[in-house]
């Protein structure tokens, strides 16, 4: 493009075949998604028991390696660019403090005071 | 994309090979349908500068009405009075101080300092434009017909009770928002994509890292504004109970909500000010920014911080001790890379070679204004000072400082920075000069007694007031006046300078980032040649004696 | 520690244990903030005088960029000023998290806009608010409808009051004189009307339990009562006072008009006991149903009788 | 500065081919641009979706016995059933990027309209859920079960149950709209996909897509188990 003519306004054409993105086989996605299934059964089944107080920490913690799963094969993320990387993480790391601050402010009320905060109802 | 005429057909300029962005194609369709980075950073310029002067006159009627301390004797019921503060922050705020900095003079100067022909994504760029429009003109139509009294924080539950217009503001800040998400983004992929050859990430001129961070902050940060509003807007027809403590909800999770955007929100604000400060203080000085590394990590570290401090609005509200605590701790660290920030730039000016041009007064205008901004933000950080210190106006006084004096003023000294740039004619710079230092007085006119004020415990958003604040009212009421008389022959002189202001000259200040080295105003797509990147702030043969 | 001298003379007085802690802290960063200030200030001044660019081609004088020692310095020393700041402050907050179990329990419960406040023991609310001096006193916050905040200035406190939710505050008055509460949380029209006097006295006046001396004659009482129960908020005197909200009480005694459903009323003595008490009962055509009901623990019989008598003068 | 790059797809016929945008230098860039934009877009997706995440286990701290009877009352079987529509769905779609990417339209255009299908069967699952719930009295945001009957009493003397049913109703209809809006999005690359105009050489807009509507499943892959199973 270090074009110095005066007559920069002649379009150069080129022609470029290059591929861009990282191509996967039909039996990675194929075995990723019996093992999405597989999960979501597992998820289903383990509701099914009551673990107490870890239901909701199992149920999230299955989601969240279904989700991995999407977001590494299906997503591309695993052969995608670092900073893609860098981005969608990032995302989630965020996500985490605001969870972690809010639920952290009501998990912790009235420790000193229990007076302090109390619902009336 | 727009096409280019062929060349034979195209008018040339003296001295250039192509004609300006201003001139090669007319007509308001050229104008409205843009996708050039420049125009849009231009009617970005028109826009927020519109959005200012409303909000200033909003602001100059609420100090006009505080004159008296009433109930009687004010110019307004406290209703009306309720209305203008609210009215006067959500304009600020939300139609001024957000897009400002990265909607028109990032969008004007950011590809051009990192030599790109235009932003990666130019439509979207123009959307982002057209979607500010219509937040600012959904604002508008709020006040006109209804007014609005909430704040411009909307805490529920008052905002589910107020009877004035909460849902067409409100679905103006989400419109808003989600303008600032996609500028946010642009920017970003722009800097990562769009860089000229050469020019590695520590090449980048510091305005660019200071609009990284704050495009983080937008990008990250903005989406929980939208979901908080959609929510309200949900509360507010059909009282779902997220927020409204009667249906089993609670307004302190609103107000995490709301900061959890709001507070990154001001530094959405102050960093891109600090970025055109960086600019501003180097070119004017004639050095390179002293501490160039450490002033780039401060300006990520204030953005990854920021992210972590948004409960110190809340440490009356009756949050957790712990959670105060935390907060406290890391609101306190956000002080030290702004005190980096402001060390370098007393270093780069140090042993310049100084020249006292209208955009140096503004920013040195806001290194005056900005220290005692982030000094009592300090205050305010510390939990048992800010306990006698919150919603009073101390408070008003310490973000006027750093939202007013420093993020507007640095604002306007990139307007000027830049103005030579983006018209190819230059503004009247004695009158220019007075502007300067009449805002700089107006300021301290207006909240040097603020911070007394509130000290002495004067609560904010009160319509009437007791008689001992009387003083420091009519003071800050005068100030106030100072400003807009700044402001209004600053806005006059600089329509003047469009009509009758001398040409510039290419490189008006002698700047040698990469804007400067393109055409004056810069061509269609800014460069004659591609630019390629060399040392960054490199003064070199002016070093040499 | 070292007692710092108030530079600006800003602060309200010192009337609770908790002032004295607060405002060296707060003292301490205003001689931190004065020195930085001046200091920058300095630096510029002489950088903008000595440097000034006196010809168009004049170099810098200096061609320093970085100087690692300088920028660990003025990393460092802001930095440890404001650790020690966060400790100062979160150190002088903690006591205030916990009340003393011997307090003295006041509730106050905010609506918009005024304050019930009701002392120790009282089934009665009253006006304003007596503390003894030097006995810690401990307040029960709660609120009718929206965010309100509890903000006495001279005590140093403040405790937002979230509606649905029981706050606390608690503090130990140290001096005799009367203070402000102030309503510091943004609560709508009225909010800036939302103070009280707060006295703090002896233990002899408090044992006469001055919360409960009233005006002489009822129709000063039922001025008393307008303006403490936040019915100037909507309601105006004059009989050109304006009107968004509620009617004007001048003329208002033996005033007829048509209600919501087009029937008729006269506003005698039962209508206005009625509205008081009850007033979503009948809501005059063109009014909106906002008015909060006054129960018998805020507005005794003889208070109701009182502000009648005080609505007939009006004329 | 002006210049123009043709990007045409390896030799095989009735391919459209792509100009790269004016201000780009190359197709590699212009590529990459798109997909970091899109990337950070999803970030704002992920954002805005995790701020209804942090409203619900909010509140399921508030009130888990609202939340335990509010959700007994959700069928976990349609949540199950809808979890395997999208799944299936972002399957296919997976494999309609794949053809894309190696310029085989007809493969392409067919594992599309398999998501499209899935999606659509998704829409009709929650259609029928909503309508149960409807014809309850659980209506979106304003709620009128009978007192008597299963509803009542499962819902009697538990603390504010319509908030489990509003989170639910706005969890489920901002995601639906999500759905709704990706339908057409696919729709749309349907149609230009049949015109040849996505090939290895230029499949941004399937790729992008694509990622959005996995980005749709993943949201779901979070809903199903709070909303139908936890509780």
């Amino acid at each position: 493009m270090a074009n110095t003519s005066h007559d920069s306004h002649h379009h150069d054409v080129v022609v470029d075949h290059s591929h861009h993105g990282h191509v996967s086989t039909f039996q990675i996605f194929l075995r990723v998604y019996v093992t999405l299934c597989v999960l979501t059964i597992v998820t289903v089944a383990a509701s099914q028991v009551d673990f107490g107080g870890a239901n909701m920490l199992i149920a999230v913690l299955i989601a969240s390696i279904k989700a991995s799963l999407v977001v590494t094969f299906f997503m591309h993320l695993k052969w995608d660019t670092a900073m893609n990387n860098i981005a969608f993480l990032g995302s989630l790391l965020f996500l985490s403090l605001l969870f972690l601050f809010t639920l952290a402010d009501f998990a912790t009320r009235g420790m000193a005071d229990p007076t302090q905060m109390s619902p009336i109802r | 994309m727009t096409t280019h005429a062929p060349a034979h057909e195209i008018p040339t300029v003296e001295g250039r090979r192509e004609p300006d962005y201003l001139r090669v194609t007319k007509g308001f369709m050229s104008w409205v349908t843009t996708l050039d980075h420049k125009r849009i950073g231009l009617m970005y310029l028109f826009g927020v500068t519109l959005a200012f002067i409303v909000g200033g006159i909003f602001a100059m009627l609420l100090r006009a009405h505080l004159w008296n301390p009433g109930p009687d004797g004010q110019m307004f019921s406290p209703q009306d009075y309720n209305q203008l503060f609210t009215l006067h922050g959500a304009f600020m705020v939300f139609a001024f101080i957000i897009p400002a900095i990265p909607g028109s003079i990032a969008n004007f100067a950011l590809p051009l300092l990192i030599g790109a022909p235009d932003v990666a994504l130019p439509k979207l760029n123009l959307a982002s434009f057209y979607l500010w429009l219509f937040g600012t003109v959904l604002l508008s139509y709020s006040a006109i017909t209804n007014g609005l009294d909430t704040g411009w924080t909307f805490y529920t539950p008052w905002s589910l009770k107020s009877q004035t217009a909460v849902l067409s503001a409100g679905l103006g800040v989400f419109v808003i928002g989600f303008s600032s998400i996609f500028t946010g983004l642009n920017f970003l992929v722009t800097m990562h994509k769009m860089r000229a050859r050469g020019m590695g990430w520590f090449q980048m001129p510091l305005f660019c890292w200071a609009i990284y961070a704050s495009s983080v902050l937008q990008v990250l940060a903005t989406p929980v504004l939208g979901i908080t509003v959609a929510l309200l807007a949900f509360e507010h027809i059909y009282h779902i109970g997220v927020f409204d403590p009667a249906e089993g909800g609670d307004p302190v999770l609103f107000q995490h909500f709301f900061w959890f955007y709001s507070h990154p929100a001001v530094y959405i604000m102050i960093l891109p000010g600090m970025g055109i400060i960086s600019e501003v203080v180097s070119t004017h000085s004639r050095r390179p920014l002293f501490g160039y590394k450490l002033l780039a990590f401060s300006s990520i570290a204030i953005a990854v911080i920021s992210f972590l401090v948004w409960g110190h609005h809340m440490y009356t509200s009756g949050q957790s001790e712990f959670a105060m605590q935390a907060f406290s701790f890391l609101t306190v660290l956000v002080a030290i890379p702004t005190a980096i920030k402001m060390w370098s730039w007393v270093a780069t000016i140090w042993g310049g070679s100084i020249a006292l041009t209208a955009p140096m007064l503004y920013a040195i205008a806001f290194l005056v204004i900005f220290t005692i901004g982030g000094l009592t933000g300090v205050y305010l950080a510390a939990l048992a000072i800010d306990i006698h210190l919150h919603d009073t106006y101390f408070v008003v006084a310490h973000f006027h400082a750093v939202m007013m004096g420093s993020t507007a003023i640095a604002f306007f000294a990139g307007v000027h920075h830049w103005w030579p740039k983006m018209f190819g004619r230059m503004y009247n710079e004695k009158l220019a000069s007075i502007a300067a230092i009449v805002i700089l007085t107006g300021f301290m006119v207006t909240f040097l007694p603020q911070f007394e004020m509130g000290s002495q415990g004067m609560p904010r958003r009160y319509a009437t007031y007791s008689e001992q604040w009387v003083g420091y009212h009519r003071a800050s009421t005068v100030g106030a006046m100072i400003l807009g008389a700044g402001f209004a022959l600053m806005v006059g002189y600089l329509l003047h300078s469009l009509i009758a202001g001398r040409k510039a000259k290419p490189n008006e200040w002698g700047g040698v980032t990469l804007d400067w080295k393109c055409p004056t105003p810069p061509n269609l797509y800014n460069f004659d040649d591609e630019p390629i990147a060399g040392k960054l702030y490199d003064y070199g043969p002016t070093l040499k004696r | 520690m070292i007692a710092f001298q108030d530079p600006l003379g800003q602060l309200p007085p010192q009337a609770s244990t908790f002032a004295a802690d607060h405002d060296a802290l707060f003292y301490f960063l205003t001689w931190v903030s004065i020195g930085s200030f001046a200091l920058i200030l300095g630096l510029l001044t002489y950088s903008c005088v000595r440097w000034r660019r006196k010809t168009p081609d004049q170099p810098a004088a200096s061609d320093v960029t970085h100087n690692t020692k300088l920028e660990v310095v003025w990393t460092l020393i802001p930095a440890i000023i404001v650790i020690v700041v966060f400790a100062w402050g979160f150190k002088g907050i903690l006591p205030q998290q916990i009340a003393p179990a011997d307090a003295r329990k006041y509730r106050a419960e905010a609506y918009t806009w005024a304050w019930e406040l009701y002392h120790p023991g009282a089934t009665k609310s009253a006006g304003e608010l007596w503390f003894e001096v030097d006995k810690p006193a401990r307040v029960e916050l709660t609120s009718r409808d929206v965010l309100h905040a509890f903000f006495i200035p001279a005590f140093r406190v403040k405790r937002d009051i979230v509606p649905g939710f029981r706050n606390q505050i608690w503090f130990q008055p140290t001096l005799i004189g009367d203070y402000t509460l102030f309503c510091a949380e943004y609560c709508g029209d009225q909010h800036s009307m939302m103070h009280r006097v707060v006295h703090v006295v002896d233990a002899a006046t408090y044992v006469k339990e001055p919360w409960a001396a009233l005006p002489e004659t009822p129709e000063a009482r039922g001025e008393y009562f307008f303006n403490m129960k936040g019915c100037l908020a909507c309601h105006g005197t004059k009989a050109d006072s304006p009107d968004p909200i509620g009617p004007t009480f001048f003329g208002i005694y033996g005033r007829k008009g048509r209600l919501s459903d087009d029937s008729e009323y006269t506003a005698d003595e039962a209508y206005i006991h009625e509205s008081i008490r009850e007033p979503q009962k009948k809501i005059v055509k063109g009014r909106a149903p906002v008015m909060p009901p006054f129960d018998a623990t805020s507005l005794s019989e003889e208070d109701v009788n009182d502000i009648i008598a005080w609505m007939k003068t009006l004329k | 500065m002006s210049h123009a790059t043709i990007v045409t797809p390896t030799p095989e016929g009735g391919f459209q081919p792509h100009t790269v945008a004016h201000h780009f230098k190359t197709a590699e860039q212009e590529f990459q641009a798109a997909k970091f934009a899109f990337w950070l877009f999803l970030v704002t997706e992920v954002m805005l979706f995790g701020g209804l995440f942090a409203a619900y286990i909010y509140y399921h701290g508030f009130y888990p016995k609202s939340f335990q009877a509010g959700g007994s009352l959700l069928d976990w079987r349609l949540g199950a059933l809808n979890t395997m529509f999208l799944l299936t769905s972002s399957w296919t779609m997976a494999n309609g990027v794949r053809c894309s990417q190696l310029s085989r339209r007809k493969e392409m255009v067919v594992w599309l309209w398999w998501t499209v299908v899935l999606a659509g069967g998704f829409m009709v699952v929650k259609y029928f859920e909503y309508s149960g719930k409807f014809h309850h009295g659980i209506f979106p945001f304003t709620q009128v079960w009978h007192p008597e009957g299963h509803y009542g009493e499962v819902l009697a003397g538990v603390a504010f149950p319509k908030l489990f049913f509003n989170i639910y109703f706005t969890m489920t209809g901002i995601h639906g709209l999500h759905v709704l809006v990706g339908m057409i999005a696919i729709g749309w690359l349907i149609w230009r996909g049949g015109q040849g105009r996505f090939h290895s050489g230029w499949y941004i807009p399937v790729d992008l897509i694509g990622l959005y509507w996995h980005v749709v499943d993943l949201i779901w892959i979070f809903l199903f188990p709070l909303l139908y199973l936890v509780p």
